[in-house]
């Protein structure tokens, strides 16, 4: 089902855990669902020094939050801002169809957490937008 | 590494013995038995002797046992050819909404098409609601189609309660007993059940293979139109092989289950005691007794069933969850909702469904494994860090 | 006494290899395919290399193979399918006098629920009538079914000029091609065919599975409902031994096809020629030449085709007949009586269907012993006693 | 699917054949439902003498046949005329649910016979009707 990546990220997560006194925190998804990530960074001139997540969900939930963490970390702002789903899904070697949206989430956590420190810090983060309510809106199903 | 399975309620392996009798009617005794020289001939007698077995195992006539292609075609058929033949009767359907999806999305189908469907409610065991029922029951009520024991949760249903409350209010009434046959004792007569669907793989038989059980009297038009198979009311060459491997598998079921039953039941309660016991925020979902023999569910506050079955998986264990996220759809398991669990908890569930190869010490080895992979995706877990968090002192 | 079978299109053996690429699906690798562990994961790949393999088999995607229980539910699905996705479009159907029953009592059921179906005539040799075919298309036609080949009489229809016929007029076009496929080239492409029946058991694959291929595009809404196995469309835990001996059969059946059916092609016809010279008042049924190369279908004049049946099996003949008395109708084969068949003739048909196992020894042998036999019931024939007093010089 | 007396009797049909100048012949059945028997009677002094049939049918039609020529012979007309087909099939130990219209067709191909035979002689025998157009007739297939 999941490439031998996802796999790899799964068992070994890299970055998992929490940053006291973060500098932005952001959390995703909500139970009903069965995802849900949460991304604390550590920022300082600008760089992503630090960043670790936490998340409750799949497989493909976990290795997304992992990857995303290693593609950010040492980024500048910017930089991390555009990190996409669809590079975390490529750095991953894909992902199955149905899981896909794990990987959006992980964009978001990402930009919810970059947010957070925007917001913290009284400064406007070009190209970033608040926060969605719901990170599974407007995904489609297949249809019969 | 060998595996260790506790997924028999997904599938079981296909007893040695089951295939060593199957084997012949592949390469040897392959006859179509619908033709009519003495080496295809014997094929049908073979036919008659698995339908004899399959309805011996649940006090069943041999005549009101129709071979399908397994658990599913015969709820569909069961819940589509009841709507077709009795349409002038009526056109309301009851069911539970813990029901597999063989039956749930069939009643949806019929919803779409002009029938009107009430799903009832469980309790907190999974129990179906008995005054919910008597007070669904209306003058166009057809069929009452309530599963035997559930897939997920393990409950078995107040099925003979439920057989005299169809049966007195003249409705048809359809059990899905997939799970149930060959694991705890079912009599048709006994409990006023019409119409009843057996799968030979969740029995120690080959996949493919199912049946229903068609009382005499039910009238039920063919579902799958053919040739003359079935006395008509299956077309389709029969899938000799595995169907004689069903007979052979129902058969050593039933001869077992006593034993069997009682020796799963015992490990299945001490799999619940030892996990509930060492497992903190894990609690028992269905019935606490009246379950099947071999069925534990248990819900995991704060985590979630994939992550827990995939790192199972890499320690060995084959095990099954009610999480969304197993499925790929969204909604964890309506099974688990049903009976009033928060979403975290139903995506935090598992289901270890026993069998015939498992011991002491495999439940030893797997519940040293939870432990620890509990212990770890709540390390991951936010919601288990904020409700530290909420909790500390 | 080893029987010769010569009724292969009745069914197949499976062919040993085909079972040994099965046996471990039994008992070692039963996982199921829904379950995420990798032990049971594996099984969700090779169902879909068998989906490869029938797919290159006919030409199609792989996505466009969806697994059924056999050639009936594969008929079934298709005409009900397409009757129910497409009602809005019309509910006209056209189809064969000649088609398999699995077609033929499909589209009965659904002239009792308001369509409309279309017999086309056949000629003599039982091939469609083009023109019929192109004057039957109507507004309202949703579907043309017509079958690849006879079972009975073995012939070869125009299948690319009604899939250009089809294509042109905007109707959907389906083929039951249970019989065709493994024993002619078939693509499904340049014959513009948009659904197409298969069953493993017709060409040296296991009895059960089936698959319908679907042409991307073609909407089909589910015909079995249940979980979400073969994406959505056809619910049911699927019969993964079985799939795996479709897929291998289907592509041995395909790599030996050119040089297999040349060789039974030659066989068949020595057997036409030689029963033709040998025993009078006999004649071939079907086409003379585009007929299935494993197929002779021949009348003998005077007698019933249930008693030359039991007679051959006496000495070990495995064969097939028209006569309604093999099948307890009273009518003899539609096929043939559509073909123009008198009830006489009809009643005293025989059908030998050739295999891989057929040699021009068995066929010297069935020759001789036939002979005898149609003598012998001629003898017994009160309809020969009156030829003779009629003709008597 | 046959008994063993069933194939016995379709093997080595008893009474096969044509009897010249008969005293009685009747033909029953028709060939559209696959069935045709015929019955040929020698009778003296009320004595069945000699019975011989020819029958174009399945194994059932060959074997009912053969049987109730068996049961016939040597018998007196009144007691030919009450080998009724249970007592053919029972004799036969018994026929397949889908064959014994093939019982009846004996039956009716006897009675046609001795019809023939009082027409013949100018007598009637009490209880004999005259042979019926289609012996199917009345039948019934099982509905679902
Ligand atoms: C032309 C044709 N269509 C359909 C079928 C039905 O296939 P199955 O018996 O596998 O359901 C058969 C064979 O029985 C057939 O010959
Ligand atoms: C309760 C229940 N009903 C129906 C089914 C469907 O049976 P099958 O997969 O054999 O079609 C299953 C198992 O999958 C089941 O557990």
């Amino acid at each position: 089902m999941y490439s031998e990546k996802v796999m790899d990220h799964f068992s070994n997560p890299r970055n998992m855990g929490e940053i006291e006194n973060a500098d932005g925190v952001g959390t995703v998804g909500n139970a009903k669902c069965g995802d849900i990530m949460r991304i604390y960074l550590k920022v300082e001139n600008d760089i992503v020094q630090d960043v670790k997540f936490k998340t409750f969900g799949c497989g493909a939930a976990v290795a997304t939050s992992s990857m995303a963490t290693e593609l950010v970390m040492g980024k500048t702002i910017q930089e991390a801002l555009h990190v996409t789903n669809a590079a975390v899904m490529e750095a991953l070697d894909g992902l199955p169809k149905a899981k896909v949206h794990c990987s959006l989430l992980a964009e978001e956590a990402l930009h919810a957490a970059l947010w957070d420190y925007a917001q913290k810090n009284d400064m406007i983060i070009e190209g970033l937008e608040p926060p969605k309510a719901d990170v599974h809106d407007g995904e489609e199903e297949e249809e019969f | 590494m060998a595996n260790i399975y506790f997924d028999y309620a997904a599938t079981t392996p296909t007893h040695p013995d089951v295939l060593a009798k199957m084997l012949p009617y592949f390469t040897e005794l392959y006859g179509n038995p619908s033709s009519i020289y003495k080496f295809a001939q014997g094929n049908k007698t073979v036919l008659d002797v698995a339908r004899e077995q399959v309805a011996t195992a649940i006090g069943a006539d041999e005549k009101e046992i129709l071979f399908t292609s397994g658990g599913t075609e015969a709820d569909n058929w069961a819940i589509l050819g009841v709507a077709e033949s009795y349409k002038n009767k009526g056109n309301h359907i009851i069911t539970s909404s813990i029901e597999h999806h063989a039956v749930l999305h069939t009643c949806e189908y019929l919803e779409k098409n002009g029938f009107e469907v009430t799903y009832l409610p469980v309790d907190s065991d999974g129990v179906v609601s008995i005054d919910a029922l008597k007070n669904a029951i209306k003058d166009n009520t057809i069929l009452i189609t309530i599963m035997y024991a559930n897939n997920e949760i393990g409950t078995i249903q107040p099925i003979k309660e439920i057989g005299i409350i169809a049966k007195e209010a003249g409705v048809l009434f359809h059990t899905d007993a997939v799970q149930a046959v060959g694991h705890v004792p079912i009599d048709v007569i006994d409990n006023h059940i019409d119409l009843l669907s057996i799968s030979a793989h969740k029995l120690y038989g080959p996949k493919g293979p199912g049946a229903l059980y068609i009382k005499k009297g039910v009238k039920l038009k063919a579902f799958i139109h053919g040739g003359g198979q079935e006395r008509k009311r299956r077309g389709g060459t029969e899938n000799v092989p595995g169907i004689v491997g069903f007979g052979a598998a129902i058969e050593r079921a039933t001869k077992f289950m006593e034993t069997e039953s009682a020796r799963q039941l015992i490990l299945r309660d001490y799999l619940i005691e030892q996990v509930l016991e060492k497992v903190p925020f894990a609690q028992l979902n269905g019935h606490p007794t009246n379950r099947l023999p071999n069925n534990a569910n248990i819900s995991f506050d704060f985590i979630e069933g994939e992550s827990m079955l995939i790192m199972l998986d890499m320690q060995g264990f084959c095990a099954s969850s009610g999480s969304a996220c197993t499925s790929g759809s969204l909604d964890p398991s309506h099974v688990l909702l049903a009976i009033g669990l928060k979403h975290e908890s139903a995506h935090g569930s598992l289901r270890l469904t026993l069998g015939e190869s498992n011991t002491k010490e495999q439940i030893d080895q797997f519940v040293e494994a939870l432990i620890k992979i509990v212990a770890r995706l709540r390390e991951m877990s936010p919601l288990y860090e904020d409700y530290k968090k909420n909790n500390e002192v």
